[in-house]
């Protein structure tokens, strides 16, 4: 029976990615599907560092580097063997994904080895240390193309082939979620949780803690290698500019705010993250050109935000009424926020100094960024899903309950 | 033939001996208590044995095997499973999971098998949660098999500690004070349990406590100690009229 | 460039300079260390890395360029309309730039960090990246950065180089300094002589170039000479103001470990640090210590911006903070983080090995060092160099 | 038991055969889709550059749509927000004179966020926009990616500040405003060996840009192949404060001079540093050099330092004058950086070329612009047809000098002195 369940599911997975990629090359611009490519590649990143951070309790914040070294794997490969070996196209590619997991493994068996003396932020900082030794050792690694050309240090290099399939990459995406919901289930991911909840009782139950972490690292670091494999090889170009440290943070702000050690939460929070930014690229006035907000919009907003938060969070901590109340609370703070934004700007404007100054919302973009991951982390601190899963039983619970309650309504 | 047998453990902390030449032993079957006043050393002495601590001088042996100085992990693997004096429990995880982790020692899967969502470790992972609740069940836990460990009330907690230690099969368990804080009643019931730990399963039981008259009801045989050294031993009645051991208690309380 | 050529750059050790690259390797760490106190105030007390704190460090470096400013040292004023700068003209952008860290620090400890004292640490720490990246972001939007502005050389009086001999060198080497310095001075001359009746400087007739090459020729062997001279004695180059930041860490060190050991808010910190519900139950007003904490650490980094800023002379963008924010950290974690005296010893060492790291001829590998260093050290003492790894108590 | 553990391997051999096949499958198409744009196979001959094949965008109605992808966040803003500005003057001034009668032509702005991943994604939605042609990126690396883009598009690219070799050799649609590294290099090479009389000169090299990295090798080359020697080469990365140590190292070296390619906000410093650590020599270095801070930065060491540049404000030629002009009225003050007068040129070529086509598509317009011969830009009289995208015209040798006078003018170098 459950083996029956397992082989739908994954020819299900299979089949869902298939058929992804078939709408995407047909329904998308070539640039909305490289966004689903790299979507797909922060849904790997954040899974995976969920695993360490999230599940197994490690705090690392150096993820970035075994997604470069995933990438220059494939990279410094195709420099020297692409080509000269029968492997081409796809199959290539198929091999470099198991090399640079193989090599990130690798080094994440390297960075795991002294989490197994540190703990908390000592480990955190020594894995964002690691992180910028791989990309300053990459930066002063130069190469001579066969051309005579420089490449590789801080002038980049190309990756040989240009393979981007949606497919491919969402099909990897999927099989890291797999396993590490696999993981979860089992009575291994247990043992990692033990880790993360108290480490010498953990150690007491006999877990073989040294192991259990070194295991999750070398997991963890090898899917953000094959992501990274997978980066080199859709982009076709690689530079270290292209893995600074706040790459890792961002994958750490993903799993945070997903809820840390939520496999759901992490593949919402990096779509979110991933795509935010990217809508308010494109955001535009109505008669289609850019965007502006006037100083007087932006003070109403931030006021009206601020307002807001302290409103809800009140709701969320101290306000001891029911559900529906509470869900009441915040559909008339959300209403609350609309209006007190836009009157408050609209009596801004009154003032010329605040009248007069605009700003392209492109602009503000970053800041819009950096703002919500606050007012996120004030409202909700454990992340946006805490520490729940999706899952179908979770769902038919839920409709059965809707269904009772139109039954008895 | 002994289950455990101190040589003269001893561990130092900088200039502070916290066990000095600590020696007894402890037969299959026994239930041995291991009093003293605070600070006399007696948790050290649990972590000493469970390889928390590694031993600065003297042996440590578990059915004739050097135990001093092997890793914690390992050591529970050979049969020695303990409680905390302070409960430990995998707080945000639920009663029965806790119990399943310290289960996992007997699964047959490996991390391969776990990664791919294999079939066996499934039934695997099925079987210890089975196992796990039979343990709860025997600590009478069933009921809260899926609250989360820190929402549960103390005694309970307590007694989810003992079942958490005994998932792990141990031919010894060392419970640290498991009476700590209980009423009379409950502390008559929690005799009883650690009775039946023996009679129906059959270990072999190292417990601490503060209580004397706990101790003194429930334990066979009883080892005291005082900063760090062994100041008496043998059956309640003549721990309890050793003018050292008195001394010692009076003193204290004094 | 063939591959590995800046490596085989890597001439023989020139064990003549060691001592010149220990200093600008203690200097250099003396910055580090300056930012580091205020890193490990916070974290000492808080248990919160405060990501943000480099971009605090950034406001004050714009705060003390601004303030120059008001003082009349902008940038487009021709050097000789320029005013006098004295000692007052830097304490008072100090005190702006501590003030206005301070008031920035307290700003977010009260609505971004309090609010999320009682949740799990790692989602504090995402607030603080949130508000180091709005600071950021904010601040590219408002601050002057085109072009990204420098503080004018001006507002430092102190700029003048001390030089200082450690072992003196023979006779007739500085002889032969003067005898070059004579020659170059003659070559100098009838080259400038020449070049009165030449129409242009750049296109010379072919005896303008004869004169010009001997010219260049007599002062490629001055140089000679005055290396063997420099290489015979071991003259130690310190700028003042460099000087100034590091005594400035040290004192400041000796003053805050002053201030944490004896006064009652110290024994009150240390308290809060140990345990904040038991500190408050002993009747510690929990927020008030930790504003002061604030006061305290972001001040610092007020006041190593106003120095770095003004002795380094390097470009101010919003940007300013994230490479010293990051370097101080690696410092704090490194002498023991929470551990005041901890915090310049790391500095002073990491400074110092990076140094001796470009020393090697390894120049490009110099940011990874640091890290190295920090990760080695870790490895045998993993509670850092004087800090304390307390062993659990189980 | 044995027959349970196998039935799932034999799964998870499916489903890697499955990954295969599908992969495959995609991967014929992508095949398909780059196979006859010529792939990478014409690299190998370094003159003939790959022509797009994809059409490119067409006008829709009156509007053209030119787009810009610049850094207007992150931390090369300064550059990309004198661009932007340039390019809007640009396109105000043609409008001024007329424009394109019966269309209007629009700048649609995407922000490059000063990194590679972002500057690609800007220039990817651009170009779904429909933009007829893009100009951009401030800098190499960032152009690359741009121009990777453009090129499966089949779209125009003209680069603003991308001096590095590579950027043009990606596809016949590229094109550039600026003169490449190695014409810079070679320029101050040629100068500081035959103007200067060096002959021991020390590179100063900064790491992390490609810039700096691709200036010093091209120095590196020409110097040594007029005779003169490299006596050093060290590194530091943007951002750092202090560089005491290399220059310490570079002093116990003996040159003659320094070379220094990488942007203003460290050479001041560096140089400040260099002269306090007691390093009496010339000072060298590229266009990155060109803000009128790093005469703030620099302080007095930076007096009688020489760099190669694209312009000059003294420069008496009309369109500097009116390009400064239009530059106070519209912005205010000077330029902070040579990226004002590049974009303005980078537009004006586009606009040009704009103004020549015979139908409004990407096609037409990269043809159009590289047609264009002797443009009168800011930064001088450039020609683009025949080059290989890489416009062929002057480079300056500009003199520091103290403050009322700033940089000076001291050479215009054309691509014929050095026997191109």
């Amino acid at each position: 029976m459950a083996l029956r369940v397992r082989i739908a599911s994954i020819l299900a997975g299979m089949a869902g990615c298939w058929l992804l990629d078939v709408l995407c090359r047909g329904m998308l611009r070539e640039s909305e599907q490289r966004l689903v490519v790299l979507a797909g590649l922060y849904v790997t990143l954040a899974v995976s560092l969920n695993l360490i951070n999230g599940i197994a309790g490690q705090f690392s914040i150096g993820h970035a580097a075994f997604y470069q070294i995933g990438a220059y794997t494939a990279g410094y490969l195709a420099f020297f063997y692409y080509g000269k070996l029968p492997l081409q196209g796809v199959p290539w590619l198929i091999a470099m994904l198991f090399l640079g997991m193989g090599t990130a493994a690798l080094a994440g068996l390297v960075v795991g080895l002294p989490s197994l003396r540190l703990r908390g932020d000592y480990l955190a900082i020594v894995t964002l240390g690691f992180g910028e030794i791989i990309r300053i050792v990459v930066q002063a690694i130069d190469l001579t193309a066969p051309t005579g050309e420089q490449v590789g240090g801080a002038l980049g290099m190309n990756v040989e082939p240009r393979i981007r399939i949606v497919g491919l990459v969402w099909l990897f995406a999927l099989t890291c979620i797999a396993v590490t919901r696999n993981l979860c289930k089992s009575s291994h991911g247990l043992a990692l949780l033990s880790i993360r909840e108290d480490e010498i009782a953990s150690a007491a139950m006999g877990v073989q803690v040294p192991k259990m972490k070194v295991a999750a690292f070398m997991i963890g670091s090898a899917f953000a290698g094959g992501a990274g494999v997978l980066l080199a090889h859709s982009e076709s170009f690689i530079s270290p500019s292209m893995f600074p440290m706040d790459l890792s943070f961002i994958v750490l702000t993903m799993v945070v705010l997903g809820g840390s050690g939520s496999i759901t939460g992490a593949v919402i929070a990096a779509l979110t993250l991933f795509y935010v930014p990217e809508y308010l690229r494109g955001l535009k006035a109505p008669d289609g050109t850019a965007l502006t907000a006037t100083g007087a919009n932006l003070v109403g907003w931030i006021v009206a935000v601020v307002a807001a938060v302290v409103v809800v969070r009140w709701l969320a901590f101290r306000f001891r009424g029911t559900a529906r109340q509470r869900a009441m609370g915040y559909l008339a703070t959300a209403v609350g926020l609309l209006v007190v934004g836009r009157a408050l700007g609209w009596i801004l404007s009154s003032v010329p100094a605040l009248q007069q100054a605009e700003y392209e919302v492109q602009k503000l973009r970053m800041v819009i960024f950096a703002g919500s991951l606050i007012v996120i982390m004030l409202v909700r601190p454990e992340g946006v899903l805490g520490r729940h899963e999706f899952s179908w039983d979770w769902l038919a619970r839920v409709l059965r309950r809707q269904r009772a309650r139109e039954a008895a309504g | 033939m002994s289950l455990l047998r101190l040589e003269k453990a001893t561990i130092r902390f900088g200039g502070l001996v916290a066990v000095n030449e600590v020696s007894f032993e402890i037969a299959p079957g026994e239930l041995f208590g291991l009093i003293g006043p605070n600070g006399a050393g007696k948790t050290t002495c649990f972590n000493l044995i469970t390889g928390m601590y590694r031993p600065t001088g003297g042996r440590i042996l578990f059915k004739d095997r050097d135990i001093s100085g092997l890793p914690v992990a390992q050591i529970v693997r050979l049969g020695i499973s303990r409680t905390f004096q302070n409960i430990r429990l995998f707080g945000s995880l639920t009663a029965l999971d806790n119990v399943v982790v310290a289960a996992h020692l007997h699964r047959r899967a490996n991390l391969i098998d776990a990664l791919l969502g294999d079939p066996r470790s499934q039934a695997d992972t099925e079987r210890l949660r089975g196992e796990a609740m039979r343990y709860l069940s025997a600590l009478d836990l069933q009921d809260v098999a899926s609250a989360r460990a820190s929402d549960l009330p103390y005694g309970k907690q307590r007694r989810l500690e003992i079942a958490r230690a005994l998932a792990t099969q141990p031919d010894l368990l060392l419970l640290d004070e498991p009476a700590a804080g209980m009423n009379p009643a409950e502390k008559e019931d929690l005799a009883g349990v650690v009775r039946r730990l023996r009679s129906e399963f059959g270990k072999t039981i190292l417990l601490i406590e503060h209580d004397m008259r706990f101790v003194m009801g429930l334990c066979e045989r009883i080892v005291v100690l005082d900063h760090g050294e062994k100041i008496s031993e043998g059956p309640p009645d003549h721990v309890r009229n050793d003018p050292k051991v008195i001394e010692a208690y009076l003193g204290e309380a004094v | 460039m063939v591959p590995g050529a800046g490596l085989s750059l890597a001439a023989a050790l020139d064990f003549g300079t060691l001592p010149s690259q220990v200093v600008n390797g203690v200097l250099n760490g003396a910055i580090y260390a300056l930012i580091a106190l205020g890193y490990t105030m916070v974290y000492g007390v808080l248990r919160l890395i405060n990501f943000a704190h480099g971009e605090v460090y950034m406001l004050g470096a714009y705060t003390a360029l601004f303030v120059s400013w008001a003082y009349g040292f902008r940038p487009d004023v021709p050097p000789d309309q320029l005013p006098e700068s004295s000692l007052a003209t830097l304490l008072v952008m100090m005190l702006a730039s501590m003030a206005v860290c301070a008031t920035v620090g307290v700003l977010i400890e009260r609505f971004a960090y309090r609010p999320m004292r009682n949740q799990a640490r790692i989602s504090s720490l995402i607030t603080a990246i949130g508000v180091s990246l709005l600071l950021q972001y904010g601040g590219g939007l408002f601050l002057p950065q085109n072009p990204p502005p420098t503080m004018n050389e001006r507002v430092n009086p102190y700029r003048q180089t001390l030089e200082l001999t450690l072992v003196g060198a023979p006779q007739q080497l500085s002889e032969a300094v003067e005898a070059a310095r004579r020659e170059f001075q003659a070559a100098e001359r009838t080259f400038e002589e020449r070049l009165k009746s030449e129409k242009d400087q750049f296109n010379l007739s072919p005896e303008g170039q004869r004169l010009r090459d001997a010219k260049f020729e007599a002062e490629r062997r001055l140089r000679d000479a005055e290396s063997k001279l420099n290489s015979a004695q071991v003259t130690v180059r310190v700028g003042a103001g460099r000087l100034a930041i590091l005594v400035a860490s040290l004192l400041l060190m000796f003053l805050l470990r002053q201030l944490v050991l004896f006064t009652p808010t110290g024994r009150a910190m240390r308290a809060v640090s140990q345990d904040f519900d038991s500190a408050a139950l002993m009747g510690v007003n929990v927020d008030r210590i930790v504003t002061i904490t604030f006061v305290i650490g972001s001040a610092l980094a007020g006041a190593g911006a106003m120095m770095t800023a003004t002795f380094l002379g390097t470009s101010i963008t919003p940007y300013y903070g994230v490479l010293p924010g990051v370097k101080a950290f690696v410092a704090a974690v490194l002498g023991g983080i929470g551990n005041i005296p901890g915090a310049v010893l790391g500095g002073l060492l990491m400074g110092v090995a990076e140094t001796l790291v470009i020393w090697a001829g390894y120049s490009q590998f110099a940011d990874a060092v640091a890290f190295v260093v920090l990760i080695v050290v870790l490895l045998f003492r993993p509670g850092g160099l004087l800090g304390s790894s307390a062993v659990e108590k189980v | 038991m044995h027959v349970r553990r196998t039935i799932p391997a034999a799964v998870w051999a499916a489903l890697i055969a499955g990954v295969l096949a599908t992969g495959c499958s995609g991967s014929g198409d992508a095949q398909k889709q780059e196979q006859p744009s010529g792939g990478e196979a014409p690299k190998t001959s370094a003159n003939v550059r790959p022509q797009p094949t994809a059409e490119g965008n067409k006008a829709e109605g009156d509007t053209l749509k030119i787009g810009i992808v610049v850094p207007i966040n992150g931390d090369q803003k300064p550059w990309g927000d004198d661009a932007l500005n340039g390019a809007q003057i640009a396109l105000e001034d043609f409008n001024k004179q007329g424009g394109i009668p019966g269309k209007k032509v629009e700048l649609v702005i995407g922000d490059s966020g000063s990194n590679t991943e972002q500057a690609k994604s800007a220039a990817e939605k651009l170009i779904s926009d429909g933009v007829l042609g893009i100009i951009g990126d401030v800098t190499s690396s960032n152009t690359i990616q741009i121009a990777k883009s453009a090129f499966e598009k089949g779209v125009p690219v003209v680069s603003i500040g991308a001096t590095n070799d590579d950027v043009t050799k990606q596809g016949a649609n590229v094109f550039r405003v600026c003169y490449v590294d190695s014409f810079q290099g070679e320029v101050m090479a040629e100068f500081a060996y035959k103007d200067l009389g060096l002959r021991n000169v020390a590179l100063l090299t900064d790491r992390k840009q490609a810039y700096s990295v691709g200036l010093s090798n091209n120095f590196r080359k020409h110097f040594e192949q007029l005779g003169g020697k490299i006596v050093g080469e060290e590194f530091y990365e943007t951002k750092q404060t202090t560089f005491t140590g290399q220059l310490t190292n570079l002093k116990a070296k003996n040159p003659d001079g320094l070379f220094l390619s990488g942007y203003f906000p460290e050479v001041g410093p560096i140089v400040k540093s260099a002269k306090a650590a007691g390093l009496n020599v010339k000072f060298l270095g590229g266009d990155g050099w060109d803000s009128k801070e790093i005469l703030n930065s620099g302080g007095e060491a930076i007096v009688g330092g020489f760099f190669c540049n694209h312009y000059n404000n003294k420069d008496t030629r009309p369109q500097v004058q009116h390009f400064l002009k239009r530059w106070k009225e519209k912005v205010g003050g000077e330029p902070g950086t040579t990226m004002a007068a590049l974009g303005y040129d980078a537009m004006a070529v586009i606009l040009d070329a704009l103004k020549r086509c015979k139908s409004y598509d990407s096609k037409s317009l990269t043809a159009a612009i590289e047609e264009t011969e002797n443009f009168p830009g800011v930064t001088g009289d450039l020609t683009l047809k025949g080059q290989n995208g890489n416009p062929r015209k002057r480079a300056l040798v500009v003199e520091v000098r103290p403050l009322p006078e700033g940089f000076v003018m001291r050479k215009a170098i054309e691509p014929k002195d050095l026997g191109q």
